[in-house]
């Protein structure tokens, strides 16, 4: 076993950290998906694991994602904790039926008779010069399924904490993990088996004047949005969501509270998306506390063009800024 | 240079409509106990079935699903299972439900509109009701994984119509099942009907057990009428499942003798003509002359046997209808382990309305 | 053929006449579906078509939705106009690869080559009392989806108009039939084949004092409330928004202007629905006008559950009343 | 009573791997221009690969998927494809998009993240490179759908890998084409992995063709690297679908002789020594023996051709890299047919910010 503090560890490393941990302290924790097992996954979070943990605990599937999807509940009805991979999120779709009509479902069907500890992981996201299919961010898809946890890292060691909680979570969690930043930073993660709390958001930075509101691979953008702004005298409270759905909308409140003004920072497309949900919560629950119009920065209402276009279509730091120079003008 | 590989698929049948065999009985034939308890639970579940379907008609139970045709292979089902076995169903397999120990009373919930209807005590394991057609073949091959992952001497049924048998879910499943030597067996209740749809319109294919082929299990036909056939196909596939050897496919072929549901028409799609040469081929009926000739029933037990399934039912529909509502907040209280914060709010809301009594 | 105006048609009834009026006038529609041929569809949406139009142009298709979905592209790829009904909503998700990946996607990715005039069609929502997986209202999963039309009428005339729009319409359409009121009134109906616009909110009824947004079968207790409200002398505008993507923002901007107010009713639950991308707009639009924050009246954040306890779910008319006495207080 | 049902799928060989002739060859051997015409769009095939490759090293295109060991089976469906045929490829299919008329600048374009790289200007009826595994399936049956509903003889070719045939679209595809008797011919081009997941792992049935039993089609296998047998196949089956008489499903084996795409690297999981066997295979090698062998091609020939091939390849680069990228707004002028109302502010804003020069 390694020691707790690792250094120089990347946000898909700590994924890897992660499920390494709890295979190795819980027997019922399987990991299955395409290329999982001897390629160790293709982008390498699940490296390893075939070896240490051995052919029935890391499973290379067909390749089908309806499969893999429903594979995971059967399993997690037997009281295993099924890991199981989409490739991209691009792919997951064909798994939708089975975890909205029933991983989604099953504890509330039976009324607690059978569960679904289940983690659906997924790499999301644009900005990787990937061929088509492979940059989608449709998370508000799965936040809007009842009976779904939608839990995006946005950091090593949130990625390492939060990968944990949603394992020993009972019940279904889409983990979305910000492909952009799988290897953007390095940090270190204590290797302490320690969750982080779901359903709760994470306050990186702390400000009056502004409150920024993203996940995801936006975060970096953000905080460097944050740091400009600082320049400019504009103290900006940066909030990860973490879990976009359920929505902590306390933490949220309780800023805008403080700030009177919010920007929300997004990748997916703007209409329907998490931003949406986000924005009519504050809208409606902070109606008195708001200065300014709740603004969003999105992508566009469009499918993400190829990779010649694709910086075109992600939010920037200059857009960021622009938002906010707008909000705090009113 | 042509070469040819083989593959077969093989049928069985063991009783004419009458009820004479055709050939040597299988040696399922001579635990006359279980031959005789079989019957008992055929005629239970269509007593049940009569009953449910009255329920709907006046407005106490919601859209339901007639067993008729599918008692026979439901019971042979629920005999070959080991309690220790899980059982996959899709929607029409009261008959092997009632030999896992759900209670009538559960299955009146579970079509009364009651979610309790599925929290099943006497069958802990065994997943619910599947209504989106076919998704419950992945749940199978996910149980039988974990029996595999455990090294267990346990086996999985998994039932599934022929209209399922189109559907990705079960393609993929059966996939998965031979590619990983799983423990599961799949039954397709071939009943000639998906709703309207006959099942020359669902496949090409002449059989469909012949989709075993190309998944490299072993494919089976029985007469799902035949109970002879149909327990043989079973205990043989289920020892060979828990014995490590792997799963198989059997199409138990027979005949929708009900309406799809309560709310379908079937006059609209299919003729008189049809649905009366099916009952000549019911296996209840069968059953019971084959017991008849041989001396193991009798128009005594026959009477006895009705009554006691009428009070039964009687009984079952007596507890269900005195059963109360689960209170609104229910549809929040199980969705997660524990409300989650943010639901508390809205379950807040739910409870006060309950109280309050909202038009 | 009927004379142009046909009386006592129920909202599903208007649905078989646009699909009969259209089928007449242009060969490339195809009706493929399961049940829809021999049967006329559970629902009796396509009854009468097989006969009329030939065993070649109104298809029952095998029990596969992937399939369904599909097929339809291709065929569209090839000049037909497919309109696939899926039997229910709730068993639209195995469709959602094709649509989301393909239908939505081949103009787009093509540069205008192929293009997918396709109609989805599925009876949707609650309050029937039927089985589990027949009362799903997760619109807004489509409404997010760039390069799709999400359509829903309300009424038997806008039905008619409306999948006559959504047929000739060169991009595809999900359009959800609201069957809660297949059959809950009858109109005349002018059978004349003229379309109705599609992007576009229709105004059913003026008012100053409150904006009360809805679609689909809520469109019915939305009106009754603003019934009772004006014998409580509050004048309630009430808006279809029968297009739910795009959405017509300018339609809902220009009547909050008037009345400063606004309660979204829908069935969907509430998180991530269509409401909270309509309140998020008006809230950011409008932010000057708003004399109250915009309010939500919708189904709760779970699972619809089975019929006993439908109605406690589902929104009622005194849920809406006491929504807009909520914000007229402000 | 035990009945069986006999079922096969038939595999043909023509050449050995020295591309001498294990049997007589079929008649579409004495087509000597078409064959020399084929070994030519191999040989082409190979080159674009090679550099878009090269280009993918230099960060002049995006991932790439190698077409090598896919060429014979390419060539030989654009060869058996008449132009009012319907070509639905998946994404490695590059020797087939050549002879339909793609050119190579729209491949580059498209691998190079352009969306103009579908817009193909000479066969615009086929469809575009699909990515999702499977899902050009149900486009195939949908295409030979409208030929069917309209009575054309025409056909469609719809390409699969191995790892494809476990995915439900498939699946659910094959058994339209079985059940609607469709004009669609299924190559399933196996080349013995899907990224790292090996044929054995993806299904447990012995050859993928017997799938079509399952379905009610024809199955066949060819050697994928037999000219001779791949052409044989396919001109077989296409005639079949053209005349109404139905589907097939054909197996052609091959081997992947490059990594999955330029994301991968597969000597993490593939052996040296398995990757030399299948290079003696070759079907481009064995081709271009039998040519030499029957004193159709000669060493002049040969450089005459890598030259020619070299000059077009080089071309389509230069055309490639002098394409402008499209305008940001050109991501909402495609959505739809023109722009929905509630989308000209957003695209007000990008065709803003492509002036003002956005970092
Ligand atoms: C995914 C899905 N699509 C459609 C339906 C609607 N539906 C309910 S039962 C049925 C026919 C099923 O036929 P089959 O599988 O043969 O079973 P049977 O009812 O004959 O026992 C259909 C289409 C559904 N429940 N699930
Ligand atoms: C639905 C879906 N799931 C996963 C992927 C990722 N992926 C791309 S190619 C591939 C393997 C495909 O193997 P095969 O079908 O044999 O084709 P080959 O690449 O060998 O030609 C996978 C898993 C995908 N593109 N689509
Ligand atoms: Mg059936
Ligand atoms: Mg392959």
């Amino acid at each position: 076993m390694s020691s707790p503090e690792v250094r120089d560890v990347t946000l898909v490393e700590a994924v890897n950290m992660a499920l390494a941990w709890e295979m190795g302290h819980d027997e019922s924790v399987i990991v299955l998906g395409e290329d999982v097992a001897t390629n160790g996954g293709v982008f390498r979070a699940t490296v390893g694991l075939r070896d240490r943990f051995g052919y029935k605990r890391v499973l290379d599937t067909p390749l089908a994602e309806t499969l893999i999807a429903g594979t995971a509940i059967g399993m997690a009805t037997q009281g295993l904790k099924p890991v199981a991979e989409f490739q991209f999120m691009g792919f997951i779709y064909a798994g939708m039926e089975q975890i909205i009509s029933h991983a989604a479902r099953m504890r509330n069907r039976t009324r607690g008779r059978l569960h679904c500890p289940i983690v659906y992981r997924a790499p999301f996201g644009g900005g990787i010069h990937a061929p088509e299919h492979h940059s989608e961010s449709t998370e508000a898809l799965f936040a809007h399924i009842p009976g779904l946890r939608v839990v995006v890292p946005s950091s090593p060691q949130r990625a390492y904490g939060l990968l944990l909680a949603a394992i020993r979570n009972p019940d279904p969690v889409v983990f979305l993990e910000p492909k952009r930043i799988y290897r953007a930073v390095t940090h270190s993660v204590a290797n302490n088996g320690e969750a982080l709390p779901l359903d709760t958001c994470f306050t990186l930075r702390e400000g009056d004047d502004v409150t920024l509101v993203t996940w995801g691979a936006c975060v970096m953008e953000t905080l460097q949005a944050a740091d400009l702004l600082a320049e400019q005298g504009v103290s900006a409270e940066v909030i990860d969501v973490a879990t976009v759905s359920p929505l902590d909308r306390e933490t949220l409140l309780c800023s805008v509270a403080k700030t009177g003004r919010v920007v929300i920072v997004h990748e997916a497309c703007r209409s329907g998306g998490v931003g949406a949900e986000i924005a009519a919560s504050i809208a409606e629950g902070a109606f008195l506390d708001l200065q300014a119009p709740v603004v969003r920065v999105t992508g566009y209402d469009t499918i993400m063009p190829y990779y010649r276009n694709e910086q075109a279509y992600l939010p920037k730091v200059t857009d960021i800024v622009e938002a906010v120079e707008q909000v705090i003008a009113l | 240079m042509r070469k040819s590989q083989e593959f077969h698929v093989d049928s069985t049948r063991y009783l004419d409509e009458l009820g004479k065999p055709l050939d040597d009985l299988p040696a399922q034939a001579s635990d006359i106990e279980r031959v005789v308890s079989a019957y008992r639970n055929m005629v239970l579940t269509r007593t049940f079935d009569a009953k449910a379907i009255a329920l709907q008609r006046t407005g106490k139970c919601g859209t339901y699903p007639s067993v008729l045709g599918h008692e026979v292979i439901g019971t042979a089902i629920g005999q070959s299972l080991a309690p220790s076995d899980v059982f996959v169903p899709y929607y029409r397999d009261q008959a092997a439900h009632i030999l896992r120990g759900v209670s009538l009373c559960e299955l009146l919930l579970y079509w009364g509109g009651d979610e309790r209807g599925s929290a099943w005590k006497h069958c802990p394991e065994d997943l619910p009701i599947a209504v989106p057609i076919a998704t419950q073949c992945c749940h199978a091959v996910g149980v039988a994984s974990a029996i595999r992952i455990r090294d267990e001497a346990r086996a999985v049924v998994c039932c599934v119509g022929d209209g399922g048998t189109s559907k990705g879910d079960f393609l993929e499943s059966i996939n998965l099942a031979g590619a990983w030597h799983l423990p599961v067996v799949f039954v397709v209740i071939n009943n000639q009907w998906a709703i309207s749809t006959p099942r020359s319109v669902q496949s090409g294919a002449d059989t469909l057990a012949q989709k075993a082929i190309g998944v490299g299990l072993p494919g089976h036909i029985v007469d799902g009428n035949d109970y002879f056939a149909t327990i043989e196909a079973l205990d043989t596939a289920l020892e060979r499942a828990r014995g490590g050897k792997g799963g198989s496919i059997i199409e138990a072929v027979t005949y929708r003798l009900g309406d799809h549901t309560t709310a379908d028409d079937a006059t609209r799609y299919r003729t008189a003509e049809a649905l009366k040469k099916a009952w000549e081929a019911d296996g209840i009926k069968r059953l019971q002359n084959y017991l008849h000739q041989n001396g193991l029933w009798d128009a005594n037990k026959e009477q006895a046997l009705q009554a006691e399934c009428k009070s039964t039912v009687d009984a079952a529909v007596e507890a269900y209808l005195a059963t109360e509502p689960e209170s609104p907040t229910a549809m929040l209280d199980y969705l997660f382990e524990s409300v989650p914060a943010s639901l508390q709010q809205q379950r807040e809301r739910l409870a006060g309305k309950s109280d309050g009594g909202e038009s």
